[in-house]
């Protein structure tokens, strides 16, 4: 990897980390409703595969994916401030504010939703990868996942599925190691995702959801596989999440400690530019960009207006109206 | 609420004049066949899945020939995954496919109730409308043949509190072409219900493309004394029970739904206005059945022009039994909506 | 109808008198925590089970402490896995077993709707008597904090037209343990509905074991001019139309169901025959929801009591919006049901 | 296995393929209600199963398994014609005609019972699993599925949590090559059944489901398994149906003749008895005798009464009772 791609994937991270503390920040104050999952801690993976993903495939990101979804705007000419926006249940969100958080979707940009139903868009994928395949386009069609979507029988069947018409899809599995306060090897018959994907018979690989260097070129041959015709992929990230069980922390002192301090993707991938002679000022500026970039977009989603009540009962159906109050 | 394909001219299916002379009898099934094939040459974007409907032609042979004449692109054998199958369906529907799913019998939508309730249904709304899903899901319903609680079911009750759903159940083979060739045009997902008892009955059924409109009820027999709403099944049974009010001198209306969500309140209530007695007849128990929702709706809505209280027909607040004796006893037939018209008659 | 346990004192339980000086105002949460430890304490062949519900008590806390004083065994987590925490509670059950799992958003019931509509509710019936199902499934539904629609739902009428399932519904913490506690002695299988609006609500709530019955409504208000009939969150809401009717000098009823399959027809008709006015409220969408069989249920069988038409408060047909001003555009308040009271009362 | 035994493996294959003949030709004259899928020509399969499992355990029968839940009530002292009646509706039937070919259970027998939502007891199984676990009972639950169910999510969500809970389950996987239309290798990421439940990490094994000896042995191994506490087992069973796909025959001639004319496991037994020196008297005995036994049980289902239409409503909740017509 070049210094300037490792550079780009920096500033990718920062984003990641800068909106979600930002939203975090805002979260706390009151001024996002309903519920907050955050991906930080996560950064490598998802600018790793927010990177490789292009405007015309399709990914459905799971609920840490504000990052992605951003991310995703940024590098398809989209507006980054639209998915903040969408947060705050604002008329300027990517979904008018319908969809919120668990619902974000831009299409435009290759976004085809959050599903907070965990685990339901691994069917859903399969169909998009169809449809792909059957009009001989090269798209990959991605499903990010949490460790805890291991246990839905969906899962099984999409990846079955998946296998049997070597469809052209990326499963790209979280795992951090707990689903809310469940320990992945404790929910699963193995701790390794990968050990429970063998018997579909398609390629899988588990790799450092940490190290942005072996996510992006893991990341980038996967899909190179998927968009050659080549069928499914199964990639299993070993990563950490910065945010606990909701508020409270249930994972060991150590553990959080070893996460946080030594295996900090963005540190690492600091440390890794300094390695290669970039310097502080450099990495300092693109940390104060991406942060004032946040801030221009959460002033964007405060100021935004509320949705228009006839939004409410909008798109209900194609063909019919609904009945407003 | 409007219709979704106001095309097609209103209740001028049943048997459009001008196509009588090319009419034959054909069987429900193969009506239902005939819409299909039909539908995927106009459609190069439908493909039709489910389990053994490729080269078997699905279990009741409504896709019998689609496989040699379209293709296994086209015409897709699944292994027992109902949610996969639906998820399939609402993936390709999200990027312009019109996928036409089978599942086998509509007791096993209860596997893919989420996939149905929770995405298909809601797709084009938490989306704000950047996702259509013009995917139609048909199933084989209803009782009446010994099949047991797993194959007997009518299932229209477990969605009829789910917005974003279209829920179609034609009565007769004219219909069911029309309204079938309806729901594949709609860019909303429909649940085309299928009543088992229904597949051999026969009619002449035009041969060339019509679609029936969606949302819009039939007068299956006009009369001034009596309304029976009804949907599928229960609409020849209604029709049985007509002819022996008429006898005893009682004009009985029939309407028939053929759409049960969005349904079409303005016909029911006309009628329901006229008559001012109203019997309303469903093949599902009665707690929280189709038939609360149209008892109370007339109820409130021609609450002045009732002569007396909507009669409800349904089926027992029970599973289906396997025992043929049992299940008689269970289901609701012409004697029960017979009975229910001579009481209404009387207000 | 005859009431599962009729031990119970009739409506008794919200305050017993005795109890009085015990009283500790509590909420509903730390009620249904109560519950579950005293039927733990009484049913060894009780256990919980569900995600997140041992160390960390659950989403909401309803669990707390119970893996503390009870173990792992017993206090069961389990992976993301809706469909195998059902089956392994209708599997316990068939074996004598009282398991009560937790299902962590009511949404979710979706992904376990075949082993609670083909299974569990039919175990009963089909094998003739020879299986219970004296499982529980609590559950966390309803809107009106932001949630979206995949965690904001009203779940009850996806289960209203399925013999076999008991439906119920607490609007208040005392309702809530005695429920809770009449639905682990019950051989039925129960959807256990906790509205996440009233998880706060508090009250006097006995700290003793005590039952409320199951499919016995109570009345929250006595009136004589007009009649609500709601349950869960629509009960507080329409004390509070009623307070505001009380003001305009009409004097409401509110019927709280507490139960809502099997419900209490007899109660809820009694009082429609007594007021000749009726609101029915229901936050779920209109068609086909609970609000429909009651409003029919009532048109049917108060026909020549009723002075007016029933009036349906309900949320609107469309799945639940993320952002909160449309949540509130959506979903039913105090001041709907106020506005239909007094359209009622002018009948 | 001594002579003795394999000679009572041998009639009760015996029962079953009477039973089923029987069944069969009822059916064709109608005289038995809703659908049928017989067992025909998975004898051995069936009668290894049946053998080791006691009145105490509890198996979920397959749609195809009345001479499962037949050699169930002759094992363990109950009536093999309450069985054949329920399939004709009547009022002895074990579910007195309520549950039908697709929903006979017995629990005095272990009999639990199908459910026609092929899949859907791969989670029922579970819970009986865990109460015998919890109470310290030494009983097996078993599941016997056939190779179409792999397809449902369920299957995973089963063998996951039997795996992570160490779960009393044997899952037995009739691997007749076909789902109605589908063939095993078409419809899965594998034709082999085994390979796709290696990541769940508990034992597995495949074997010849025709081959009486074959799968006595191997299922009472695993059935010890089980019962001495060391967690569930599956086994897949490579067998094959005589029924074709209802009434029509979409399997290759050569196929058809192969299973039904060298691998029928009851001649495989009767030759392997004739190499052990019984001589073919005493077989046919066996044969006349069962035969004769179902002829008494067709007979008594025939003269039995049609259930009480009280029964109708009779059990839908414990503690209600429904309107009637
Ligand atoms: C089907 C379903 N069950 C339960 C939930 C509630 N829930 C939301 S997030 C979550 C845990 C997900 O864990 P994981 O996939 O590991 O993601 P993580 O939060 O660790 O990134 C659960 C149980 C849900 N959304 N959907
Ligand atoms: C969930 C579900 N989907 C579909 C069906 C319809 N169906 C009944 S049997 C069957 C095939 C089962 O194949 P397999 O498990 O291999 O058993 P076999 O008949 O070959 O013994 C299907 C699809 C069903 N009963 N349940
Ligand atoms: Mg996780
Ligand atoms: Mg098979």
């Amino acid at each position: 990897m070049d210094t300037s791609t490792l550079t780009g994937l920096y500033r990718d991270m920062w984003l990641i980390r800068a909106f979600e503390q930002g939203l975090e920040r805002e979260f706390e104050k009151g001024n996002v409703p309903g519920m907050l999952h955050t991906g930080l801690g996560q950064e490598a993976t998802q600018a790793a595969l927010a990177w490789h993903l292009k405007a015309t495939d399709a990914f459905f990101p799971d609920h840490r994916c504000h990052g992605i979804n951003a991310l995703a705007q940024h590098r398809h000419g989209g507006d980054g401030e639209r998915v903040m926006a969408e947060l705050f249940g604002k008329a300027t969100g990517v979904c008018s504010g319908k969809g919120g958080s668990l619902h974000s979707a831009d299409p435009a940009v290759g976004n085809f939703g959050d599903n907070a139903v965990e685990g339901s868009y691994m069917a859903t994928v399969l169909g998009v990868a169809l449809a792909a395949k059957m009009r001989g386009q090269p798209n990959v069609a991605c499903a990010i996942i949490g460790d805890g979507t291991v246990g839905r029988g969906e899962f099984h069947e999409s990846l079955n599925m998946a296998a049997i018409w070597d469809l052209p899809v990326l499963y790209a599995c979280v795992n951090n190691g707990y689903a809310i306060s469940m320990p992945v090897g404790e929910g699963h018959a193995s701790a390794d995702i990968v050990d429970m994907v063998q018997g579909y018979g398609f390629e899988s690989r588990q790799l450092d959801g940490n190290d942005i260097v072996e996510a992006w070129t893991v990341v980038g041959e996967a899909v190179e596989h998927i968009r050659s015709g080549a069928g499914p992929y199964f990639l299993e990230f070993k990563t950490w999440r910065w945010q606990g069980i909701f508020a409270g922390e249930f994972r060991p002192e150590a553990e959080v400690k070893y996460w946080k301090e030594e295996r900090d993707p963005i540190m690492l991938a600091g440390e890794a530019l300094a390695g290669r002679g970039v310097d502080q000022a450099e990495l300092d500026a693109i940390e104060r960009e991406t942060t004032d970039l946040i801030e221009e977009w959460i002033a964007f989603a405060m100021e935004s207006p509320a949705p228009d009540p006839v939004k409410a009962t909008a798109d209900v159906y194609v063909g019919w109206e609904v009945d407003s109050r | 609420m409007t219709a979704a394909d106001t095309a097609a001219p209103k209740r001028a299916a049943r048997t459009p004049r001008k196509a009588r002379d090319r009419v034959r009898k054909v069987a429900f099934t193969r009506a239902l066949n005939d819409a299909l094939d039909l539908a995927m040459s106009k459609h190069d974007e439908m493909f039709v899945i489910g389990e053994d409907i490729a080269e078997m032609g699905g279990d009741f042979g409504v896709t019998k020939g689609l496989l040699a004449k379209y293709g296994p692109e086209r015409v897709r054998d699944t292994p027992l995954s109902e949610a996969a199958i639906i998820g399939t369906c609402a993936g390709a529907a999200m990027v312009g496919m019109r996928p036409v799913a089978e599942i086998m019998f509509a007791d096993f939508i209860a596997e893919c109730y989420d996939q149905v309730v929770n995405n298909v249904a809601k797709m084009h709304y938490m989306f704000d409308g950047q996702f259509k899903a013009p995917l139609v899901i048909r199933t084989a319903c209803g009782g009446g043949f010994g099949g047991g609680p797993h194959h007997s079911q009518s299932v229209e009750g477990w969605f009829l509190n789910v917005p974003g759903i279209v829920i179609v159940a034609p009565s007769n083979p004219v219909d069911a072409k029309g309204l079938l060739l309806a729901s594949i045009d709609s860019d909303d997902p429909v649940l085309f219900l299928e009543h088992k008892a229904l597949y051999r009955s026969r009619a002449e059924v035009p041969p060339e493309y019509y679609t029936t409109p969606l949302g819009q009820a039939a007068i299956a027999r006009e009369g001034s004394d009596v309304t029976v709403v009804a949907a599928m099944r229960m609409v020849p049974m209604a029709l049985e029970a007509a002819e022996e009010a008429a006898d005893a001198g009682v004009a009985v209306e029939v309407v028939d739904l053929r759409t049960i969500r969005p349904y079409d309140a303005e016909t029911v209530l006309a009628s329901a206005a006229k008559t001012g007695r109203v019997v309303v007849a469903n093949e599902a128990p009665k707690i929280g059945g189709l038939g609360a929702e149209l008892s109370a709706r007339i109820s409130e809505e021609c609450f002045s022009d009732l002569k007396g209280p909507v009669v409800r027909v349904d089926g027992l607040d029970t599973p289906i039994p396997f025992s043929v004796p049992l299940e008689d006893v269970v289901l609701p037939d012409a004697q029960d909506i017979a009975a229910a018209v001579s009481t209404a008659a009387q207000y």
